[in-house]
């Protein structure tokens, strides 16, 4: 095999494929092999073994679990070359002809939770609201219809993971079962309800665009480019006051942020020509810098000592531990 | 003359032109075959069928070349004739099966009752089920025996209980010759009879929805003298009150069943006269040789 | 010699041979007085020497093909030297493909170990010796075959009997080729669905009444119990199928029965593949279709009357995928009702029956077996989709039996499962795998129904 | 009439789909090109040996064409105004004058008249300046580059030639559908040349040859099912098999084509069986009659006239088997690949799967693509069936 | 005794059986029928056809009841009998052409040249070959009428050259009296042709062959005088080579060419004489009713 294998996130995906062309077009190396597994499909076919039928790349919207590295471990993948190369912001927008909104993790949690504490905050009861003037008076008098991604996909996991997770803690009752009970606190934390409001939509975020361009009183959750690229139609909401711009993500000011990865096998470094070669190009300052082309599809750039500390890793193809994770 | 009769299509729109129906020449000719030109008595008073100047032809092939002819009220009219001569094309026009066929079209005035048969406008449903037809080759439903003969009282609506239709069903069987052999097995599939029941099925299929008129095309082909005299004694009892036109090899049977008979050849009309004279003084030298068995 | 090139070349010998034994079966027919004084028409020496020469020649080529990578493999990897043997088959692959690519100039020798570049040229050498053994055998058993066929053109020899048996013996297996097919899926799934079951209690999959697999996306969390529960996907799963077919059978008979029975021949042979057409415009764009157009259309008057309707709603999701299998019942049915004989249209007409009587009464029933066919493909079809729903409908499975609700199908949920983020060994993705067996097995028993009912319905008739 | 009206109701449906899809995607054949007079000076771009793919490397392409840019707009000359101005072209600019000078090293130093594909955002503006659906992100200054370089017909629109001569790429202007295309070709020859055959012969064994038992009741059971197996299922068996098992390559044409193959074999193989079912025994007796054998009669008489029936399922099975996307997910053939595939072998994707990334990748420039691709797979499949369905009709008869 | 025969079913294995052929008693009996009993000639030294203790059945409904009959070589034998009695039935089995039934089940012992026709092994299509038919509706391929005619020559190889069948296909037709019809549109289809027409290209078609043994069920049903008097001849000169069974309603057409007549009743073979001898001094009287018409 000559050319690179590359599976993993649908969510790098847009970044990887621009590196791939670019890489295909200016090298003399074939253009890459691209699928969008999923993160978790990605590690899954990743770490099914070394061998020419296996990639050489997967991409991850989350970083790989623990679980995740033994399994690679388990089937003989022992190198591989962890690849930090940026940060998403996950948003949630409506129509441009809607007034905006400013949320906080607090109300996003009591909006689309499948359960909220009650009033008194004693115990917990499946989610009363149904309009977001019930949550709070100074939210528009609209029904809550949040249309977002599927419980299958990365960016679910994210949101549910930051966002969710964050406004829940912000309740004494339930900041208190972390420590009790952490498998309630999760349960409680982590689910979505079920009940109309949050509308699962599927993996295909254009749809959930052209929704709600079309339907003012729909809030749509979605990756930052998916905005940025549609902003003639959609606008974000704010999360506690901070507008998701690629400043206020990279910094981590803007809460419900992720980074995003790539890991290399490196046993297959100098088996299929170009991995090395495609690495670089990837954590290159043309493509990965504050101006290079990755942030033009969206990419929120990590801080330059950042991006340089990971590039020297690349080029030495410094293994993980393990340990890390 | 004909050529002061064009031939109208029978697509176009033809209201109003009952009053122009030509009456042709019927002097006979002996030799060569001229179009249109029938010996015998063609016509009659009081017709059911008043039929001028019809041709049919499929593509370029003329089946039929300008017949005119009367089909009296009760009467039992029988066509004979070579193979291949016409027959049925010609009994297909009087209930338009020929629309079927798309290659086929048909010319001329056909009158039913004074009405245009091919009038743009005639309702084909209606005049099927006043114009009857047994075909040629047996072609029963692939459905009970009951449900054979009962299909058409049923469409048309004439049992309105079901042991109406059980009579119905019972007796134009007995009058086909067919109940003895078929009333333990009405349940069974008709297309597993033998040959001349399932000829014997569709005469009964036929007579079951009492249609005005009957046009049989060779309906004993398949059946034994006996079952033909079944046969030929239902035609005979229902001339008493239908027009049945028949298609028949059998010159033996036309002799025995039809009023007058009618000699086709080669698409043209030769002769048309009471059955006895054309069976004993033929007019036409073609049918004298046909009838003779000096043909060919 | 390359496989690309010995195939054509096998089946140009099989024409030769073909050839050769029709121009011998005739000489030898011809001092006998021509060929009816052969067993078998000349075209049955002449197939059955073209069947010798090609079938053993291509299965040989196979086979080669097969194991001649792995021989030669075999063969390069033992020429390394000992530290160098690879531990795993995909090591010895990553070894294989290093070699390669260094033998196609992909990889610069420079910079790969002394042994690797010696064993390209060994892995060079030895391709190209199999290539010309490959060549040679292939072809000599090609050549051989026919040359056997071709003694055996003697006139009291029934070649047509061997080529039929031979044909009817392919027929077979591509027959059973449907068997090999549902082996090669409950293969496929039946790992993965044991191990789903090991998680969670089959009780708790066929009897619960709630899907919810969010519940369980960590292995470490509580909650999975009661999440995984078919009847919600089932009842979706019907319920769409259901409207589908709704609008699928009625829209797609009564196109099929004016088109064979009304249209003209023009207009038949032009609507025919236009409508066909529906069943070839992506999946994709029905779903935009479903869930931009119809599913906010349906909502919009549904409201309008009063009633509550969800933005993804069945029915949205059902009507466009009807529309979509339109063609699997009007095609297929219209087939079959111009295959009836002309001579029942006359046999009903002639009664006085109208020409919509003569359809439902005497045409249908003849045509029925044929348009259940259809039906059932296009029933198939709907149970099986994914895309529209997954746009349209959503992935909220409600239990419930009103089409303005969201509600979500087995497949749907199998697609999303195995395409989304998953994580190897999660009830959430192996419910996937439990899923498509459940839905494999669920079909298989409507169809033994099926098949039993057909059974008896005809029993009764004949 | 409820035929007419059914008829009315699945064409008007079609007509929709169409005009949504046409209007949608008639601008997915229009490219936005931008014609410059580029100086390729050899000191501008630090280049001194274009065969050089060191130097190659290290060349600053962009250079000539800001050069060449700024000859229309002399008062440009901030670091951030030049490279919204170097925006205008699209981001592989650079990468044509490196192709070329890499093929005709004679052109250093000279000046010559290149079409450049416009930056998206540009073609975005000049396509879809007054359609509320699409957000133009050009400056306002950019906006009037773009006016006055129209005006002087630098900027123009013209027949989009790339869409059908490349393979996919990330930026729209360069995307184009020929590898979908070939790959769509190379699967559907594999799946045709296997269903085809397949489908047919097993619907005859079924129908003339099977002998009335537990086995026949068992293959005729198993076929009915498969049609019913969700699409996706179907790529799962050809992971776990051909590709785990027998270790074929993932995203290659063949297995692709082995996959269709067993989802379409059943819709032929019920579609065959209406058909030879519609077959009058009478024929079958006529030519019994005269000796001729079972497997005379069924090749002489029951599939010709049965042929109608049959290509009607091979033509919907292929329609079908076309427009599919959910099992080939699952063998790799959803996947970013830019080169034509030249041979069942090479990774290739097909037309849906080109048009479902296009249709979920955020730039706005693959809305229309997305459709101007549908146009091109229904053209695809229109022309693929034309034969099956000319040949139908010369097959059909009644009798 | 028949009791000690027990019949034997078509489907089991059946070699070696051939020396326990038994010779059924031939006295006559003359009011009520009983099964295997025949009055008359029913056997014939060196016979083409040796036929014992058949039955047909169709499902639980008895078709053919023990019959045995031989048929000689060179012989015209026609079935005549009221239709349903089984006759057709009874042809079917000769050429094994009731296989195609599903439902029908044929016991006895059938030999055609001393060898078993339902013999296991037996290769069904060089019997047909051998044992040609024509069938009683006729059923021409949805082809050219070239093409119907040469259809059997080409499967069996019996034209060498393109010529050698165009001279087999113009025969075929000549002899069926169809060439002057038909020679003008050979590549018409043969499905438009007169029910007539079709009929005699059916015989063509099976006579183009040159089988050995011709059944033909009802040849001349759907023809005229002439064309079955063609028919007839032709019948006369191929019984010079062929063994012919013809199966016919119209006694005139048995007395003319057959020499010997078989008279079938409800399934059983009720008098099989002399051809001469069954008119004029039919030995059974229900052959007597049947051929004077008293019967039913
Ligand atoms: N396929 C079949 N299934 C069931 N019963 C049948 C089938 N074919 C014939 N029969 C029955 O068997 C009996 C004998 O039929 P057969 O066709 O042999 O009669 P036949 O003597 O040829 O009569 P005909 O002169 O009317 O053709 C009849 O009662 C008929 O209904
Ligand atoms: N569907 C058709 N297409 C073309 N030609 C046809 C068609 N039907 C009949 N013909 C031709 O028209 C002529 C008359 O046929 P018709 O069926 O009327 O004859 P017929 O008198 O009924 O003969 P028969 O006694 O043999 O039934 C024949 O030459 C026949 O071949
Ligand atoms: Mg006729
Ligand atoms: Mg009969
Ligand atoms: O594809 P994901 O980025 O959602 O894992």
């Amino acid at each position: 095999r000559d050319t690179i294998n590359i599976v993993g996130s649908s969510t790098v995906y847009p970044f990887a494929t621009v590196v791939a062309e670019r890489f295909g077009r200016n090298t003399d190396f074939p253009t890459p092999k691209l699928e969008s597994t999923g993160s978790g499909g990605g590690l899954k076919l990743f770490c099914e073994g070394v061998g020419t039928q296996h990639p050489d790349i997967t991409n991850a919207s989350r970083r790989m679990k623990k679980s995740e590295f033994e399994n690679c471990q388990s089937k003989g993948v022992k190198a591989i070359t962890e690849v930090r190369i940026g940060a998403d912001g996950i948003v949630i927008a409506n129509s441009k002809d809607a007034e905006k909104i400013d949320l906080t993790l607090k109300q996003v949690f009591l909006a689309l939770a499948k359960e909220v504490p009650s009033e008194d905050g004693k115990k917990l009861v499946a989610n009363p609201y149904q309009k977001w003037s019930d949550i709070d008076s100074s939210l528009p008098d609209y029904e809550i219809n949040v249309m977002g991604p599927p419980p299958t996909s990365g960016t679910r996991d994210a949101f549910v993971e930051i966002a969710m997770e964050g406004g829940c803690k912000e309740f004494d009752m339930i900041a208190k079962m972390e420590d009790e009970n952490e498998d309630k606190f999760k349960s409680v934390c982590h689910s979505m309800r079920e009940d109309g409001p949050f509308v699962e939509a599927g993996e295909n975020d254009n749809l959930i665009v052209q929704r709600l361009a079309k339907d003012p009183e729909t809030l749509g959750i979605f990756g930052y480019s998916f905005l940025m690229e549609n902003t003639g139609q959609i606008q974000a909401a704010t999360i506690g006051g901070v507008e998701p711009t690629p400043e206020n993500i990279s910094s981590d000011k803007y809460p419900v942020a992720r980074s995003l990865w790539f890991y290399i096998k490196n046993a297959h470094v100098g088996v299929v020509p170009g991995i090395k070669e495609y690495a670089g190009e990837f954590t290159s300052e043309g493509a990965w810098g504050d101006n290079g082309y990755l942030v033009d599809v969206g990419l929120i750039p990590l801080p330059r000592e950042q991006r340089m500390e990971i590039a020297k890793k690349v080029k030495s193809l410094e293994p993980m531990t393990g340990n890390e994770l | 003359m004909n050529t002061m009769n064009p031939s109208i299509t029978a697509e176009a729109d033809r209201q109003d032109q009952r009053a122009a129906i030509p009456v042709p020449q019927d002097k006979p000719e002996d030799t060569v075959l001229e179009e249109g030109k029938t010996v015998g008595t063609p016509f009659a008073d009081d017709p059911k069928f008043k039929l001028r100047n019809v041709s049919v032809s499929y593509g370029a092939a003329r089946a039929i070349k300008n017949i005119s002819l009367d089909i009296a009220r009760n009467e039992v009219i029988a066509f004979i004739g070579p193979s291949g001569c016409g027959k049925s094309t010609f009994l297909r026009c009087l209930n338009r099966m020929n629309d079927s066929i798309d290659i086929c079209r048909v010319e001329g005035q056909l009158m039913l009752d004074e009405e245009d048969i091919y009038h743009s406008k005639r309702d084909v449903v209606e005049l099927r089920a006043r114009v009857g037809m047994v075909f040629q080759k047996p072609n029963p439903f692939p459905k009970s025996i009951y449900d054979n003969v009962a299909y058409g009282p049923r469409i048309h609506g004439l049992a309105n209980r079901k042991t109406d239709l059980d009579d119905i069903v019972e007796n134009s069987l007995r009058k086909a010759g067919l109940w003895d052999e078929a009333k333990d097995r009405l349940d069974s599939i008709a297309t597993g009879m033998s040959g001349g029941q399932q000829q014997r099925l569709c005469i009964a299929r036929a007579i079951a929805v009492s249609p005005e008129v009957i046009l049989m095309d060779e309906p004993c082909s398949a059946l034994d003298p006996i079952a033909t005299a079944r046969i030929e004694e239902l035609i005979s009892n229902m001339a008493e009150s239908y027009t049945i036109v028949i298609v028949t090899h059998s010159m033996q049977q036309a002799a025995r069943v039809a009023h007058r008979t009618a000699y086709f050849h080669l698409g043209h009309l030769v002769e048309v006269n009471e059955t006895n004279k054309v069976f004993t003084a033929p007019e036409h030298e073609l049918t004298e040789s046909y009838i003779t068995g000096r043909f060919g | 010699m390359q496989t690309a090139i010995l195939l054509p070349l096998v089946l140009i010998l099989a024409l030769v041979a073909y050839g050769l034994a029709y121009m011998r079966s005739r000489a030898v027919a011809a001092p006998l007085g021509g060929i009816r004084n052969l067993k078998a028409l000349p075209f049955y020496y002449a197939a059955r020497a073209a069947l010798w020469c090609a079938i053993p020649a291509l299965l040989v080529l196979a086979i080669w093909a097969g194991f001649e990578g792995k021989v030669i493999q075999g063969i390069v990897i033992a020429s390394l030297p000992q530290d160098a043997w690879p531990d795993s088959p995909g090591e010895a692959s990553l070894i294989l493909s290093q070699i390669s690519n260094v033998a196609a100039g992909k990889l610069n020798p420079d910079f790969v170990p002394e042994h690797i570049v010696g064993a390209s040229s060994l892995l060079e050498a030895m391709q190209e010796r199999s290539e010309i053994f490959k060549a040679v055998l292939v072809l000599l058993i090609a050549v051989s075959g026919a040359i056997f066929a071709w003694t055996r053109v003697a006139p009291h020899i029934n070649a047509r009997l061997n080529v039929e048996t031979t044909l009817r013996r392919i027929f077979f297996v591509c027959a059973a080729l449907a068997v090999l097919t549902t082996a090669g899926i409950v293969f496929s799934v039946i790992l993965e669905t044991v191990r789903f079951f090991g998680k969670v209690p089959i009780s708790d999959f066929l009897f619960s009444t709630t899907w919810s697999p969010q519940t369980a996306l960590r292995a470490d969390q509580v909650g999975s119990e009661g999440a995984f529960g078919v009847i919600p996907l089932f009842t979706g799963t019907l319920l769409i199928s259901a409207i589908a077919l709704l609008v699928a059978v009625p829209i797609g008979l009564m196109s099929a029965i004016y088109l064979s029975e009304y249209a003209s021949k023009r207009m038949r042979s032009t609507i025919k593949p236009i409508l066909e057409m529906l069943a070839g415009i992506p999946t994709v764009v029905y779903g935009f279709f479903a869930a931009l157009t119809v599913a906010p259309f349906i909502r919009d008057l549904a409201e309008m009357v009063g009633l509550q309707a969800s933005s993804q709603s069945a029915l949205a999701a059902g009507l466009v995928m009807g529309i979509m299998i339109v063609p699997f019942v009007s095609s297929l049915s219209d087939d079959v009702i111009n295959a009836v004989p002309q001579s029942m249209r006359d046999g009903s007409l002639a009664l006085g029956a109208t020409q919509s009587e003569t359809m439902k009464k005497v045409i249908f029933p003849a045509a029925l077996p044929g348009i259940i066919g259809g039906i059932l493909l296009a029933a198939s079809r709907a149970i099986g989709e994914t895309m529209i729903v997954v746009m349209a409908a959503g992935l909220a499975a409600n239990l419930t039996a009103n089409p303005l609700e969201s509600v979500t199908t087995v497949t749907v949920q199998i697609a999303t499962l195995l395409v989304g983020d998953q994580e190897f060994d999660s009830a959430k993705t192996l419910s996937a795998f439990a899923l498509g067996m459940l839905l494999f097995i669920v079909t298989l028993l409507l169809n033994v129904l099926a098949l039993h009912i057909v059974r008896k319905y005809r029993e009764q008739y004949e | 009439m409820y035929g007419m009206l059914a008829i009315f109701i699945a064409l008007a449906s079609l007509v929709i789909l169409f005009a949504d899809i046409v209007s949608k995607g008639h601008t997915g054949f229009v490219k936005t090109t931008i014609t410059l007079d580029v100086e390729l000076d050899s000191e501008l771009m630090y280049l001194d040996d274009p065969t050089d793919a060191d130097q190659r490397s290290m060349a600053d392409f962009n250079a000539p064409i800001l050069a060449a840019l700024q000859k229309h707009f002399p008062d440009v000359d901030s670091a951030a105004e030049k490279r919204e101005l170097l925006r205008m072209v699209g981001n592989y600019g650079a990468n044509t004058i490196s192709q070329r000078l890499k093929n005709n090293p004679e052109l250093l130093n000279t000046t010559q008249t290149i079409e450049f594909l416009a930056h998206d955002q540009v073609s975005v503006y000049v396509k879809h300046a007054d359609n509320p659906s699409y957000s133009i992100k050009l400056s306002e200054r950019q906006q009037g580059w773009v006016d006055e370089l129209m005006e002087k017909g630098i900027i123009d629109t013209g027949f989009n030639d790339v869409l059908f001569s490349r393979g996919d790429s990330r930026e729209p202007a360069n995307a184009g559908i020929l590898g979908a295309i070939v790959g769509s070709l190379l699967t559907m020859l594999v799946t045709l040349a296997i269903s085809f055959p397949v489908g047919i012969a097993a619907a005859v064994y079924l129908e003339e040859f099977a002998p009335q038992n537990k086995i026949t009741d068992f293959i005729e059971v198993n076929i009915n099912n498969l049609a019913a197996v969700p699409s996706i299922i179907f790529g799962l068996l050809g992971l776990a098999v051909f590709i785990s098992l027998f270790g074929m390559p993932r995203s290659v044409p063949l297995v692709g084509g082995l996959v269709l193959a067993l989802m379409t074999v059943p819709t032929i193989i019920i579609s065959s069986r209406a058909a030879i079912k519609s077959v009058p025994p009478s024929i079958r007796e006529a030519a019994e009659g005269i000796g001729a054998s079972k497997m005379q009669v069924v090749l002489h008489h029951v599939i010709p006239l049965a042929m109608p029936g049959m290509l009607t399922g091979a033509i919907i099975g292929m329609a079908q088997a076309l427009g599919e996307t959910a099992p080939l997910l699952l063998i790799g053939m959803v996947a970013f690949i830019v080169d034509v595939p030249e041979g069942f072998l090479d990774s290739a994707t097909v037309l849906p799967v080109q048009i479902y990334l296009w249709a979920s990748s955020s730039e706005q420039g693959f809305v229309e693509l997305a459709s101007a691709g549908i146009l091109v797979l229904l053209t695809f499949m229109i022309s693929m069936n034309a034969l099956a369905i000319w040949l139908r009709k010369r097959l059909e008869r009644r009798w």
